[in-house]
């Protein structure tokens, strides 16, 4: 035992600032007498009220310190089950950085910006060889802007057809942001119940399928690591009824360059390049959610898209059919560069290498863990595993306790209480990126803490204890909400 | 030796034995569960492996061809623009514990992240002088549409209407997730001078909108009369939305807020994150302390923890996705995080009188070039009113014309407006920040002098 | 009070090694049929015996691991006296990445880099005129390397007027390298004592000058931060037997724009890039420690030089009578290009400010301290200040307890039992990249630490408390020296 | 504004507010202690204030005067090598507690310094196939010199005898420190093939000496007969010093330890550290375990904290000069740590198989472009003996004047033996290592072939 360093908690930048400081020199003044432009003051303002004043030693130290508050993928496993926290190669680090991919201007003259325009076309050939459909756009921002892109595809599609449609059906066992994309779309959702394995039920499917269905929102493999081995029945229901089949490929990192969305009857859907791909998580984001439609979609992708002509790329705009933009210029580029890197690298093998290395150690982990935490679903497992807090019930440890005390062992947490059809649940992906040595110590970790919440379920249930701040009050941050500093009331003003 | 294995620690001996302990004969049993019919018999068809040092040079020689490369002269801005980013800032946010961490789920393990958003938050609202701020959004265009679904929950009214001068992408953006909620998207004029016509606007809204949109500087880099369009707005019952694209405007600008504006939202890529072809950028958006309920994307709190020490937290997600599901705010999960992280960093580098001479740099820069270009025989500037760091120049041949010509001279003289307003051919938007420097300028004239 | 966190420290790299790992890719074989020049096998080896075996994720960690047990900078006041740990301006990072630079060969022709040529040529103009000497050369790799060369250079002025000496005159208060360069170079050593003030006794001086010595080495201001306001009566003394005035100018930071050692009656000092002109210490390393001099010195200068001809820049090897060279090649240009920023950056105010900043910084420490802390000598301090820890004798705890004590809150020690003629010396040097908040932050623990010292010297004496590792057993590290690792008898062999 | 306060965290407010602390009127105050005669007057003539945008302008400028940049086609060696270094290389480095820490004096918050040169120690060991190693030198001149010092404090003969294929510089260097310390240099021959010849070595060291020391591979490329001549060493009571200037050689060569030598030391830039026209760069060391108390420099050892936790320190420090002053193994107080480090990070991302990998192909092309030159009109390749990745050729023309010729056309064919041999006006050492792809080579080839 020894006690907390006694250096102050970092102050927020506005308390450290102080009048006068500064952390930058003006740009060169070369143009004659600026003075003379001077806008009238009607449109100016003379101060930011309470905007920082600091030397570039003291923002150096700020962030620095806070980073040290942060855990992060080279620290170690960060077992966020659906979140594929795998390892960010640091030379895509590198490349993103080289001047002539990031000074590209988006509204660069076409014949300028050829190395772009290659580089989204090439990644495009690739994921269409990957998943298995006929083209992708790269534009969705994210996982959740590819599945509305993907639904409002699904529409105007539908809507040409003069057959417009009020509802997708969702398994409950999927990611809220599928129920959100779909209601944003348009549509009323309705859900559908898991079968005994967690799957989705077939027959319920096949009861509640009918012409006013649009889209059936399937994620595989699903929120349990476990692949819906019907699907192709399921897609052959779904189209029965002129209805299309949507995959959420989030979890794609399971199957790789072993089987392709585009050969099980999927008409539409996106991935993360943020998890499969290998790009950095950032925090929260930047990411990417290419979405990948086949032929009969085509018409309907977003404006615009790269087409090569001879040796020549170009952007298409002029798509009649198209649902128009989700978003300015051409999606995050940056992730598109870097999980095109990370195909080049690892290439046919190597993709396929890194599919079943995931599903290897995710089995490996559920192996060793099976004969001490409650596995509320045991059809087998791809790249993850969700297992429950049941076994604990009695000594009154719940899965929010697990997940803090693993903290205490060097440990990010896996995800709790998702998918929401476990009661309690502890969903772990481990991606391929772990070490058998790093899985074999999380494994004791979570030995540990089960025989902890035994002997001295206190300790677990106050956990953590070793961590820069230990649990916070999050109902009362909700209840009073402070989103920002504000200067003390008679506080030393800038 | 597989190559692909540099990413992957396992060895085939480790795999080897690591299927043993769990009972396989083969890899090919994990994948058991895959029905036969669905496994793939070939090998993928993409490219690779590559080595490292092949893959540099493959990129390498892959970057060389976005010309811009040159060192050519540019002058583009039209929702993207140039501007000089100190070193720290990358320095910064190369630090792993903050771009290769998630989402901040567990904050006692994530307080750098947390702090940093509460802070960015906290300058989105300085900037803009509103009360609350989200912890980002994609980019400006869909921040923009967001912003049209908010207002139309707090205001419910069917229809929203926008200035003639707004971005042409975030319109588009706007109506395509707008149309499939039925709200009705209209449009209102502008005046000679270049800004949006208050008059125009009181009509259009007429019956009513749940919001009035303008862009503040405009699209073709007018500042907007805010106040007057403020008034126009809530005296027909509807919110002022004020999108800027050029945050840096905001180190000499008003806050909207203060100027009436109940949202203020947009692109702040301006904040040192790299133009990147255009993304990843950073969507912002503040508002009002009412719109707390109704904020989309994630909201970054100040709390204690048991021990009484000061923390932050995500707060408030009962509005998000993964709680509320389809009575979420809206869909957005992973945002651009690191972009806000950059964005603050750039701002604390900058700090308060930073901010303001960078503003002003770009501004006397601008006005520098717009009188140079109206003396240039052959062109003529079509608007009258302030500008911030850009403006349109009416060229003797179309534009499109002259930016092949002069590229061919080592410049980019700006973005023809064509691409988005075919009446306009001969019309060039002109972007002028610190890094153009005068000799740049001047030689811009001299070109566009040829073109006559 | 909390429990340590419980993961494993980090392992050694080669016990973490497997066999079978890999975290590189062989380059492109394009050589036909490579086989084929196979070295005869008495020249080659089967395997390099226990070498480490990883992937990349895993040697990331690793040292990403490693990295997070330091201290650093960029972390809090790193007050190390006579080191001048000030913040290294990010951008020089940058620049001394610039592939022009960080990729120019040191055998390319002349006109292929002209470039490096150039901005070693300004380098030293400017510290000619920051230090007021005739030329200066940048080939000395540290600050040591630097005495050595200017006491060589001394060596050779006498040994061409047939005067060849055998004495170095040495103050007792210098720095051990001083001693250890004048033997290196050939030349006996002897102290002259310190008087009352701390400064060189200028009686003693004028004693023992004689014929016989060679070089005075004077540092200034010497290593208790006080200015030798004599220097000018002792370069008479010293010249007027002959002899040279050598000035160790590691301690530059306290009077750049102020003063010049050229105007001092030096005839040869050194400086330290890594300390005055801000170039990262490296945990150790790269420094730079160029070397200026007076005219009747300037023949002497190591080979090659930099010459400016017209417009070009070209090496002068042809320089008969130098010493020859101290190292390969130009010097550690890296340095020398990051300390170029520097001076670029500030120019010539801010060199000023930056001098006048380190010395208010020291002196706002002293006023705090001393009514606390014990100060041996009181003669006005300049950009450090040196106490003791005779005040605290009652109480059993020395220096360094008080030393290990700091790190519990939150702060670097300072430099401690240098220098010699202090016992127990605990020298301070805070440098001007530390605000007063900094400042004030170390006060309060100083201060802290004294009541704990007389409150519970335990646990002082037992600090550091809160350190990744406690403290360590160093007599037995030295009479046991394990100075690598072994595979253990019988251990998996890779 | 000043521009020096970007780094400087006192505005002028904070520092007139401290003066009056510590009671003082004038900034000017501060220096009292320094004679009003020796005040400077006037400012430093030193350029600058730079914003940071100018100041990464202008060094942006001047690294364009390298014009090495312009992608030319190189094959220079002599001393320092062309390699590629893996991206995590840099990114470790740049994390600020490795570079911006100082030497770790302090060892409870310095582990990851310690560990990391404990670490170094071991692979400079593995690789030599020594006992010890310390904890870095300047460079490998240096280097030499500090060996051949330890040598004569070991094995005290006044007296040391190089091969006359060592490095020149490194025989500068080790000339200019022993001619203070009154130690004889003198040099033997080699053969006909390139290699030192045993027998010359032999008479050479005579009375005797207390080093014989040669350069594997040598200046010239050639491997040398490491056993022979450490028999002859041996033989005479010299101790045997191998100089590697070219580690990655030791990828596929044996260790020089288990072939008799005493002392293993040299250049070790090659392994990640960037070229930076010639430092920082890396001098290692590494002996007998009989030459601990002997050794220059810093050493890292294992030992235990108070709680029985594994830890490293600094040891043996009563070798060096802050403890024994005049009485040290050596002066060196800073070192070349950081570039340790790298090369430490270099070392384990190539790892085993890596190394040997890499050490194969440099040495295939090497012998690839032997060949090559060897067939081309007019070149001859002067030594048979084996070598690494670097050899002598030939030319019909003076070096020096192929080498104008030829940087016309984008190659730097090498370096003209005539830099340091005045006698060897026609010779030139090609250097071929993984960064020069095959059809680079061929060009040579073709290139050269113009010159007859
Ligand atoms: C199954 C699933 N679907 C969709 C998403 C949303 O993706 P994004 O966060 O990229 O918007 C996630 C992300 O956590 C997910 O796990
Ligand atoms: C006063 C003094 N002289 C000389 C030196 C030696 O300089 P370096 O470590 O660069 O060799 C130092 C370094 O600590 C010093 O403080």
């Amino acid at each position: 035992m020894e006690p907390r360093n006694l250096r102050d908690p970092e102050k927020l930048l506005f308390e450290l600032s102080r009048p006068g400081r500064r952390g930058f020199a003006p740009p060169p003044a070369d143009i004659p007498d600026p003075g003379r432009f001077d806008l009238d003051r009607r449109y100016t303002r003379d101060d930011i009220e309470g905007f920082p004043q600091l030397s570039e030693p003291e923002v150096v130290r700020h962030y620095t310190r806070l980073s040290r508050l942060n855990y992060a993928i080279d620290l170690g496993l960060y077992p966020l089950g659906s979140c594929t926290m795998k390892y960010n190669p640091k030379v895509h680090e590198t490349l993103a950085r080289l001047p002539g991919f990031a000074g590209a201007h988006p509204q660069l003259p076409e014949e300028f910006a050829q190395g772009s325009l290659r580089l989204m076309h090439d990644l495009e050939r690739a994921l269409v060889a990957i998943c298995g459909m006929d083209r992708f756009t790269l534009q969705p921002a994210a996982g959740a802007q590819g599945e509305q892109t993907g639904i409002m595809m699904a529409r105007a599609y539908h809507r040409e057809r003069g057959d417009p449609r009020q509802v997708v059906l969702i398994p409950d066992s999927a990611h809220g942001t599928n129920p959100a994309s779909a209601v944003l779309s348009g549509y009323r959702v309705e859900q559908i119940a898991s079968d005994a394995r967690g799957c989705v039920d077939l027959e319920a499917l096949r009861r509640r399928m009918s012409e006013d269905v649009a889209v059936l929102m399937l994620t595989n493999p699903n929120t349990l690591g476990v692949f819906e081995s019907e699907i192709e029945a399921i897609a052959r229901v779904v189209h029965a009824k002129g209805g299309l089949l949507y995959m959420d490929g989030a979890n794609l990192n399971a199957f790789v360059g072993v089987a392709r969305p585009g050969d099980m009857g999927v008409d539409v859907h996106h991935l993360n390049l943020h998890k499969t791909f290998s790009t950095p998580h950032g925090g929260g984001g930047p990411g990417a959610g290419p979405v990948g439609v086949k032929k009969h979609l085509e018409p309907y992708l977003p404006v615009p898209t790269v087409e090569k002509e001879g040796e020549r790329y170009r952007l298409r705009h002029d798509r009649p059919q198209s649902i128009g933009r989700v978003r300015s210029f051409f999606g995050n580029f940056g992730m598109h560069l870097r999980a095109f890197a990370y195909i080049l690298a690892l290439g046919p093998a190597g993709l396929r290498r890194m599919a079943e290395t995931a599903v290897l150690n995710a089995n490996y982990l559920r192996r060793k863990l099976e004969p001490i935490y409650h596995l509320p679903y045991d059809a087998p497992s791809l790249h993850e595993v969700v297992f429950s807090d049941r076994h604990l019930e009695s000594a009154g440890v719940h899965t929010l306790d697990i997940a803090k005390r693993l903290m205490d062992y060097g440990f990010h947490p896996m995800t709790i209480y998702f998918p929401l059809i476990v009661k309690g649940a502890m969903m772990i992906e481990p991606t391929e990126s772990e070490s058998r040595e790093e899985l074999d110590a999380f494994i004791a970790a979570m030995r540990r803490i089960d025989e902890e919440a035994r002997r001295d379920p206190d300790m677990v249930r106050t956990a953590p204890h070793t961590t820069p701040v230990r649990r916070l009050d999050e109902v009362g941050a909700a209840r009073h909400p402070v989103l920002r500093w504000t200067a003390p009331a008679g506080g030393r003003r800038a | 030796m597989d190559d692909a294995s540099r990413y992957i620690p396992a060895s085939e001996a480790d795999r080897q034995a690591m299927l043993r302990e769990i009972g396989l004969e083969r890899i090919e049993d994990l994948f058991a569960s895959i029905p036969e019919s669905l496994r793939l018999a070939h090998p993928l068809e993409v490219p690779g492996p590559l080595s490292e040092q092949e893959l540099q040079g493959e990129f390498a020689a892959r970057a060389r061809e976005n010309r811009e490369l040159d060192g050519r002269a540019q002058f583009l801005g039209g929702g993207a623009y140039r501007h000089f980013a100190p070193a720290v800032v990358d320095h910064l946010i190369t630090r792993t514990e903050f771009y290769s961490s998630y989402t901040p789920y567990q904050p006692e393990i994530s307080q750098g992240t947390l702090q940093a958003i509460f802070e960015y938050q906290t300058l989105i609202c300085q900037l803009t002088e509103l009360d609350i701020s989200n912890a980002s959004m994609y980019d400006g265009a869909s921040a923009l549409a967001e912003g049209l679904l908010m207002a139309e929950r707090a205001n419910p009214k069917g229809r929203v209407v926008l200035s003639d001068r707004l971005h042409p992408e975030y319109v588009q953006t706007a109506r395509t997730y707008l149309s499939n909620v039925e709200v009705g998207v209209d449009a209102f004029g502008h005046r000679p001078d270049g800004t949006a016509d208050p008059e125009a606007a009181r009509k259009e809204i007429g019956g009513g909108a749940s919001a009035l949109v303008i862009q503040h500087p405009n699209f073709f880099g007018c500042l907007e009369e805010v106040e007057t369009l403020a008034r126009v707005a809530h005296d027909a019952g509807a919110l002022l939305i004020v999108v800027v694209s050029e945050p840096v405007s905001l180190g000499i600008l008003k806050g909207p807020g203060r100027q009436g504006a109940d949202v203020v939202l947009g692109e702040g890529h301006s904040f040192g994150v790299p133009l990147s072809y255009g993304g990843p950028f950073l969507g912002f958006m503040a508002a009002r302390a009412a719109f707390l309920r109704n904020m989309p994307g994630r909201l970054v709190g100040e709390t204690h923890d048991v021990d009484g020490r000061r923390g932050y937290v995500l707060t408030l997600s009962t509005r998000e996705q993964h709680i509320r599901r389809e009575k979420a705010t809206s869909n957005i999960c992973t945002n651009e995080g690191l972009c806000a992280l950059t964005a603050a960093i750039f701002l604390s580098v900058l700090g308060r009188d930073g901010l303001r001479e960078l503003a002003v740099h770009n501004h006397a820069r601008a006005e520098y070039a717009r009188r140079a270009l109206a003396s240039v025989r052959g062109c003529s500037i079509p608007f009258g009113a302030p500008i911030f760091n850009e403006f349109v120049v009416t060229l003797p041949i179309p534009a499109a014309q002259a930016v092949r010509a002069l590229g061919e001279r080592g410049i980019v003289p700006g973005l023809p407006l064509s691409r988005y307003f075919p009446g306009r051919e001969r019309d060039l938007l002109v972007c002028v920040t610190e890094v153009n420097p005068r000799s740049e300028i001047d030689r811009l004239a001299v070109e566009l002098g040829r073109l006559a």
